[in-house]
């Protein structure tokens, strides 16, 4: 093994290490704490860029462990676990910052940040994973260092959602446990991207691959948050804000997404999936699944619940997209991947902040809210429109693809869906925007917690302001070679131009 | 650059708009000149050509063609001096920062729709522009206004959807982000008359186009005066420069909308017209004179979907009409708020507004003659059965309008006066100067950016043409207002809104009633599930019991044998 | 590797802990900790290089006294008896280590602590001697030291419970090694032998030996307290001191499981058949089902822990089914080595996994002062290495990646999917499913704040390192399977018929 | 057929081991249980010694017989272990019987 291969397990310890050591520190040691997050954080951010030109360039990195008999633990860097990776090494820097200043003075920050790296880990793990033994390792990871974040505060709601959280995870593990047994059944050892292996098994076994496309869609529609998969969603976000916004707005839920994406592209291949006839139906479940968690959004008074109804929404685009065969479609809903990420966490960040600022909770105590938190509304609204679709923001970048990709594909439904999607949205969002900005206080805030000169401590704005304004750069510039809507489009271009 | 600088220098002055927060003129200085480099670029005063920013959105160009660079100028013009206006007219107003943020926001919006090339950047620029106005609508925060606001809004957001989806089936059909590509793309596509529907309505919405105008007399009148003037001015032409990027011009219609349009259109100059006779707050009045203006021009453009008419030159007549309709229109609505501050000499402003209606009714001489002229003469290029019935109806047309300006006109004059006026003069000059550029510029930027509009020549025939509507409507008018000046029966703005918004609220309620805003979780709730079962009573105590005998020592005997057996046994199976 | 002679490694495994049992048994009290410890070290040490020299150079056969097979008693040392060697060796260090500082802290007037360590290296002697003998007498008495120990060391605390608790056990050992004894008299009676490669060779069908097979299995589940034969399990283990649960119950009732499993392949391999199989996995499916549900179903940790013990044994069962080959004899299938592997993994992982758990629970115990699940509150906080090593047992035994227990699951259902027998993988996920409902019932107690101020006992270190360690063995097991793997290659029942390499030397 | 003397001592300890089974599930007190599987044993045993002894005409098989012996000595010690214990619960709680357990 040269360099190059121990550079995905480098990049995933990145995380790993910061996380373990920090469980040997003291509660009070905060210094050395943050500066053992930041480094990572900003170690893996590093690492990532630098795994993305050599990708550019030809250079591969694959890190072979045998774990056993024919267990073979993989991690492989490609395109689409940059994608994924990069988005998640950024938003851990970003949501360490904002962990940092969220949780100041409050017990047991050794334990939250703790688990925190090694969640990070997990979802790093899932992108880079290999084979699909490597993906269900990290997939289960996930799921237990979640765990403690979730139930992090201890009271008797947060152990209820702990409850209903894992009830879910564990089954959805489990479903997905047997249909990864299964898979390697059928073909072996097999890295994900080599779609052949089940491609020769198709003639006789269809059937078989059916019931297993849906028992493997079982197992990651949980934490895709598909219907009727969803329940845990919004019911874990009692979590502190920082987990919902990284963990269930982003990492979690998009190991699901990312699992469907590797499904559909990585294992099965979208022919096979085509011919076994198997991606209308979860193209249908999806976009079900989309006006689902729209409808259920609109009456949620509870802010973070809101959002996290609309997380349901948004994350099925991703798999309604790679539901549908054809570049630009793939593109966009690769694209989603990154723009919902940025999107929905500032959203969660903005939440945070007016929680934690002015202690409100309630979309219906938001009026006026904007004068007093300017800064945080601001980003709250961009984010919001994004999610909407409106340009030039990220979402509508997504959106454009799925369209576009929907009305090539002569399934003209799907922007149907799109936009009925999206009216919703409107339906929910706008109303919290025009309630904040045009409307007057309702009576006075009761302050939490005031910096002395901006509105809300820095740690806790800074990280708000620069997913937003990141969401609007990446709709603004979608078009230049940096972006992320580049990236998805080579990842799709590639899935293409393989067979 | 001068693209860029078109689009961002309002976006860049909106950030500094707070600076100019006590100061009226500073204000208005600020408001004005943001619209000075697409004026400068409307009229080609700087070098522009078309150019392409492959980073921008999803790789945007922009550029100006003759239709468009009226259409600019339109704006820059309208959109500079109605800042000059509200530089003034907020002086005492609570939240002028915020007026001038979405004022310049919405500016930018407009300006870059006009000159965009490419489908993203357009799409990009007609949001900002819609979303940019809603602030504007809503900015007095009255009830009236929250409510027309919210209609703004869901009719925006629903003509959105329309619109983009139209734009991803013509994009797809296109294959190219390019507008200049759409229409024809339409044209051929199999499912080409779909999406020219869906994008005729969602460009419809903001056009306020029959059936979907209901928004405008709510949203139009109850808006900061400036913010009216642009509102009808402007934006609405943005819907038009939508419908124009769509609709195959100039070859047989393969879609059959044209007649659609036509009819729609005529029902529009005429129907419009007649609501707005009844409306009693002047601003309605001219709202609904707007519906009825475009109208016309949807007559002219589904005119223009007809074999015969050449493409450019249908283009031209609806830009230069598009551009008389919107200065004088402009001119109207900054006059009512002139009207409405002005203590001294009334009647010279009346003077100046009737000016104003006239060149909007095409009275002789005015920018309006030029205009209504430029339709005709497109009109007669159509086939036969819609020349004549179009041409038949344009005299009515006018006269229609006629009477719904008049009306406005009176509607203005009975409205009292301000008491204490402070300085007039800074809502007084725009005024009159928008007023006076209503009337004249038609006639010199016809030429001037080769809209080809053909000048007619003089004759009797034609003045009287012009002429007698507007005679006739006084002359009802005079009659009619005497008459039964209080018994003229009064509509709500808004017309058919108020029945929907009725039906709507209803169906709230009564989903409501049925429980439908809250669906059941809908969700498998498996901790719910294992709680259930782990609580089911029977089953639990059967199962501690179970338990509880299993490890009695007969229990076990038994069971001990049975499992011997059972191995003795099953080692004779197979 | 001449400075002992590996043939010479099998009965130092067994005389070794005997005479540190005599000697621990003589010294006084605090003498015979150490002297335990020690003996424990040399054990491990010898367990160490026996694994070593079957890696090294294959398997080992030792002829007691120098009496050749039909007489003589022979030991016989491959792969798998290495690995539960192994095994064995590494948990009982720990454990002991753990028990060292446990004892210190109980107040013992009667002294019978100090018994633990003979006792329990007489246990060790006897589990060796398990694992080791290749015939079929040798077995019962080496099973009955490993029973009476395994009571005595039950019933050290002298509470009632325990107590009676200890008599059930005693009896149904009796009961079991008994049946299992008329078992072997029956072959005898039939073959005339006991060494086990000649009975095996000389077994054909036939009444006898099927009666002398059934009797056996059955009196061997009831030693195993395979569901529904677990009658005395959850109270014995449950009533026990900490360190002692955790041996009862991560080795003690794998010895039987070893010996049914070197029945069933290595003796009775000729008679069994299909119906065998599915029979017995049948009632491993009983038993992880049944053990689990009732796991979740206690109030009080111990027994928690005690009942999961029986759906883990369960798990191991369901090998059998799987390395039974419907009608071929004992043909080569391809998914027979993942069986093996599978069940043999979740022997392992179950040792680590419910020592760790077991010692967890003591910390648990000690600190609070009862085992009442709804004390267990705010450990997370308050004992958090505790805590974690709880987890990390807790997670092997659900089955979840990285873990012995996942590579356990995943090779059982690897098994199941490619043998056709569908039918156990839902066994496997219920199972999976149930266990994440206790583990988590406990862990979530742990995160729950407490209401008023809690006063633990102070807990030594050693006893939360040990509970840790274990934990993390149980995880690393799983990441690290090769070794094992190769362990078990050496002499393994199924071998591919052509298979270049000969399995085993590295 | 001829039964053969060692058939019936064979045939006499299969009994015996069904009957000390018995013994040992259904007797309540602990003592009879603790005799029931005295019982079992030398049940086993005798069937061991039966089986030594098959052929008149040769000698006995040793093999059985040291079986027997080291039986026998497990077992004592195994039933002294149980009444040992069965006193001390005695002695401790003053039950001689599994709680209601029959």
């Amino acid at each position: 093994m040269n360099l190059n291969d121990w550079i995905p397990l480098i990049i995933v310890a990145t995380s790993l290490v910061p996380g373990v050591l920090i469980f040997f520190l003291h509660e009070n040691q905060t210094g050395v704490r943050t500066a053992l997050n930041l480094t990572g954080a900003v170690v893996k951010v590093l690492l990532v860029f630098a795994v993305y030109f050599g990708v550019q360039r030809g250079e591969t990195y694959t890190f072979r462990y045998e774990i056993g008999v024919d267990l073979e633990f993989l991690l492989h860097i490609d395109l689409l676990s940059l994608l994924f990776a990069t988005l998640s090494a950024i938003l851990w820097l970003v949501t360490t910052l904002y962990a940092i200043g969220y949780l100041e003075g409050s017990p047991y920050r050794r334990r939250f940040f703790g688990f925190f790296s090694i969640c990070v880990t997990a979802s790093t793990g899932i992108a880079l994973a290999g084979n699909a033994v490597t993906f269900f390792i990290f997939y289960e990871f996930l799921t237990l260092a979640t765990y403690p974040l979730v139930v992090h505060r201890g009271t008797e709601e947060a152990l209820q959602a702990g409850r209903t959280y894992l009830w879910y995870t564990i089954g959805g593990g489990t479903v997905l446990f047997v249909g990864v047994v299964w898979l390697f059944v059928l073909t072996g050892s097999v890295d994900f991207g080599d779609t052949e292996a089940l491609q020769a098994l198709a003639a006789e076994n269809e059937t078989q691959l059916v019931i297993l496309f849906w028992v493997l869609v079982a197992g990651l529609g949980v934490k895709a948050a598909l219907f009727p998969l969803h329940g845990w969603l919004p019911v874990a976000m009692v979590a502190p804000a920082p987990v919902s916004a990284l963990l269930h707005a982003v990492a979690v839920v998009k190991a699901g997404a990312f699992g469907l994406v590797r499904l559909v592209q990585d294992i099965y291949g979208v022919e096979l999936a085509e011919d076994l006839n198997l991606l209308t139906p979860l193209a249908v479940l999806a976009a079900f699944t989309i006006l689902y968690g729209s409808l259920r959004a609109l009456t949620q008074d509870d802010l973070k619940k809101r959002l996290a109804y609309s997380t349901v929404s948004q994350l099925s685009y991703i798999a309604m997209g790679v539901a549908i065969p054809g570049v630009t479609v793939a593109t966009g809903a690769l694209v989603h991947l990154v723009h919902q990420g940025l999107m929905k966490i500032t959203l969660f960040f903005c939440a945070g902040n007016i929680a934690e600022t002015l202690g409100l909770h309630k979309v219906s105590e938001l009026n006026g809210i904007g004068r007093r938190l300017p800064l945080t509304m601001g980003a709250f609204t961009l984010a919001a429109f994004g999610m909407i679709g409106l340009p030039p923001l990220a979402g509508f970048i997504s959106k454009w693809y799925l369209g576009i990709g929907g009305m090539e594909a002569g399934q003209s439904w799907i922007v149907v869906v799109l936009l009925a999607s999206s009216a919703l949205n409107a339906a929910y969002f706008l109303p919290v925007i025009h309630a904040a900005w045009f409307r007057s206080p309702d009576r006075e805030w009761k302050i939490k917690r005031t910096a002395r000169f901006l509105e809300t401590p820095w740690t806790l704005l800074l990280p708000a302001v620069a997913t937003a304004v990141t969401s609007l750069t990446v709709g603004v510039f979608a078009a230049t070679e940096w972006s992320p809507l580049e990236l998805a489009r080579q990842v799709a271009e590639s899935w293409y131009s393989r067979r | 650059m001068i693209w860029l600088l078109v689009i961002l220098f309002p976006l860049l002055l909106s950030l500094v708009a707070p600076a100019a927060e006590g100061d009226a003129r500073r204000r208005g200085a600020l408001l004005s000149a943001a619209a000075l480099p697409a004026l400068l670029a409307g009229l080609a005063i700087v070098p522009v050509e078309t150019a392409a920013f492959p980073g921008l959105f999803l790789g945007a160009e922009f550029g100006l063609d003759t239709p468009r660079g009226a259409l600019l100028t339109l704006a820059a013009l309208l959109w500079g001096i109605a800042g000059a206006f509200a530089g003034a007219y907020l002086r005492r107003d609570a939240h002028p920062v915020r007026f001038a943020f979405f004022f310049l926001l919405a500016m930018s919006g407009t300006f870059g729709l006009i000159v965009a090339q490419d489908v993203p950047s357009f799409y990009t620029c007609f949001v900002v522009m819609t979303f940019a106005s809603y602030p504007l609508v809503i900015h007095t925060a009255t009830p009236e206004a929250r409510r027309a606001g919210r209609i703004y809004l869901v009719m925006a957001v629903a003509g959105e959807l329309f619109l983009i989806f139209s734009l991803y089936g013509a994009v797809q059909a296109a294959d190219s982000l390019l507008l200049v590509d759409l229409a024809p793309a339409v044209a051929d596509a199999e499912n080409g008359r779909n999406l020219l529907l869906l994008g005729l309505i969602g460009f419809g919405v903001k056009a306020g186009a029959v059936p979907l105008y209901f928004w405008l007399p709510l949203a139009h009148p109850v808006a900061p005066t400036p913010a009216s003037a642009v509102l009808s001015g402007v934006m609405i032409k943005a819907g038009l420069l939508g419908w124009l990027h769509l609709a195959p011009l100039g070859q047989p219609d393969p879609t059959g909308w044209a007649e659609m349009l036509i009819v729609l259109g005529l029902l529009a100059a005429f129907g419009a017209a007649a609501i707005g006779f009844f409306q009693e707050d002047p601003k309605t009045t001219l709202a609904y004179s707007s519906i009825s203006q475009m109208g016309l021009m949807t007559v002219l453009l589904g005119l223009g979907m007809k074999a015969g008419a050449s493409e450019a030159a249908v283009a031209g007549a609806l830009a230069l009409y598009a551009f008389n309709h919107g200065l004088a229109k402009g001119a109207l609505f900054l006059g009512t708020g002139v009207v409405a501050a002005v203590s001294h000499g009334r009647l010279w402003v009346m003077a100046g507004l009737a000016t104003g209606a006239i060149g909007i009714a095409g009275g002789p001489l005015t920018g309006g003659a030029l205009a209504k002229y430029g339709l005709k003469e497109t009109a007669s290029l159509a086939p036969s059965p819609w020349e004549n019935l179009v041409l038949g109806l344009l005299p009515f047309a006018t006269l229609a309008t006629s009477l719904l300006l008049g009306r406005f006109l009176w509607l203005c004059w009975k409205k009292p006066g301000s008491q204490a006026e402070d300085s007039p003069a800074g809502l007084v000059l725009p005024w009159a100067l928008l007023t006076a550029a209503a009337l004249i510029l038609p006639w010199w930027l016809n030429p001037y950016l080769g809209l080809d509009v053909p000048v007619p020549a003089f004759s009797f025939a034609a003045w009287f043409e012009a002429t007698w509507p507007l005679v006739a409507a006084g002359a009802i008018l005079l009659v009619a207002l005497r008459l039964s000046e209080k018994a003229l029966p009064c509509l709500p703005p808004g017309d058919f809104i108020v029945p929907i918004e009725r039906l709507v609220s209803m169906c709230g309620a009564a989903a409501k009633h049925a429980g439908l805003r809250y669906p059941a979780r809908g969700s498998i709730d498996l901790a719910a599930l294992s709680d259930r079962l782990l609580a089911l009573e029977d089953a639990r105590e059967l199962m501690d019991r179970a338990e509880a005998r299993l490890s009695r020592w007969r229990v076990v005997g038994a069971l001990f044998i049975l499992i011997a057996l059972g191995f003795i046994l099953a080692a004779w199976a197979i | 590797m001449n400075l002992i002679e590996p043939a010479q490694l099998p009965p130092s495994l067994i005389i070794v802990p005997i005479l540190g049992a005599l000697v621990c048994f003589i010294l006084p009290g605090p003498w015979s900790g150490r002297v335990g410890l020690l003996t424990s070290a040399l054990t491990v040490v010898a367990a160490g290089l026996s694994t070593w020299a079957v890696l090294a150079e294959g398997s080992q056969r030792h002829e007691l006294g120098g009496w050749a097979a039909p007489l003589g008693i022979n030991l016989y040392l491959d792969g798998l008896a290495a690995v539960f060697i192994a095994m064995v060796a590494i948990i009982g260090l720990l454990v002991g280590i753990y028990a060292r500082s446990f004892y210190a802290t109980e107040s013992d007037q009667h002294g019978t602590n100090a018994l633990y360590w003979p006792l329990w290296l007489t246990l060790w002697a006897g589990m060796n001697g398990l694992f080791l003998s290749a015939d079929l007498f040798n077995l019962y008495v080496v099973i009955e030291v490993v029973g009476l120990s395994a009571v005595a060391l039950a019933i050290l605390s002298g509470k009632p419970p325990a107590l009676l608790a200890g008599l059930r056990y005693l009896l149904a050992a009796i009961v079991g090694s008994m049946a299992y004894l008329m078992g072997v008299a029956l072959i005898y009676a039939e073959v005339g032998a006991l060494d086990l490669t000649v009975v095996a060779e000389a077994l054909d069908g036939g009444l006898v030996p099927r009666v002398a097979f059934g009797l056996m299995l059955a009196g061997l589940m009831v030693k195993t307290a395979l569901s529904p034969l677990h009658f005395w399990l959850p109270a014995a283990h449950s009533a026990a001191q900490p360190p002692v649960s955790a041996l009862l119950s991560a080795l003690v009732v794998k010895g039987t499981f070893y010996l049914i499993l070197r029945l069933w392949v290595d003796v009775f391999e000729g008679s069994i058949t299909y119906a065998m199989g599915q029979f017995l996995g049948a009632l491993g499916a009983i038993a992880v089902l049944w053990g689990s549900y009732q796991a979740i179903r206690q109030s009080r940790l111990k027994l928690v822990v005690a009942h999961s013990t029986v759906g883990q044994i369960g798990f191991m069962f369901l090998l059998f089914p799987l390395i039974t080959v419907a009608y071929e004899g004992w043909g080569y299938a391809p998914w027979l080595a993942a069986a093996w592997t599978g069940g043999i993994y979740q022997a392992l992982a179950h040792g680590f996994a419910k020592a760790a758990m077991f010692l967890a629970v003591g910390v648990y115990v000690l600190a609070v002062g009862n085992d009442e699940k709804d004390s267990m509150v705010d450990l997370v906080a308050r004992l958090p290495m505790t805590t974690f090593a709880l987890a990390l047992a807790g997670v092997s035994l659900i089955g979840l990646p990285p873990s012995g227990g996942f590579v356990a699951k995943w090779m059982l259902l690897k098994a199941a999917f490619s043998s056709g027998q569908w039918w156990w993988a839902p066994v496997i996920v219920l199972g999976s499913f149930l266990t994440a409902g206790y583990v988590f019932m406990i862990l979530r107690q742990a995160f729950a704040p407490a209401r008023e101020k809690l006063q633990l006992r102070p807990v030594p270190r050693a006893m939360e390192v040990t509970a840790l360690l274990l934990g993390v063995g149980s995880i690393l097991i799983g990441l690290r399977a090769e070794e094992v793997l190769l362990l078990l290659d050496v002499d393994a029942p199924f071998e591919e018929p052509v298979e270049p390499e000969e399995g085993g030397a590295p | 057929m001829d039964i053969e003397p060692y058939q019936i001592y064979a045939v006499t300890a299969g009994l015996l081991f069904s009957l000390a089974l018995g013994g040992v599930f259904l007797c309540r007190h602990f003592f009879k249980k603790i005799i029931a599987a005295k019982i079992l044993g030398a049940a086993v045993f005798l069937l061991l010694v039966s089986v030594a002894r098959r052929d008149y005409e040769a000698f006995a098989d040793p093999v059985p017989h040291a079986m027997v012996i080291t039986g026998i000595v497990v077992a004592v010690s195994a039933a002294a272990f149980a009444l040992a214990l069965a006193r001390r619960i005695w002695r401790d709680t003053g039950r001689s019987n599994f709680d209601g357990d029959l």
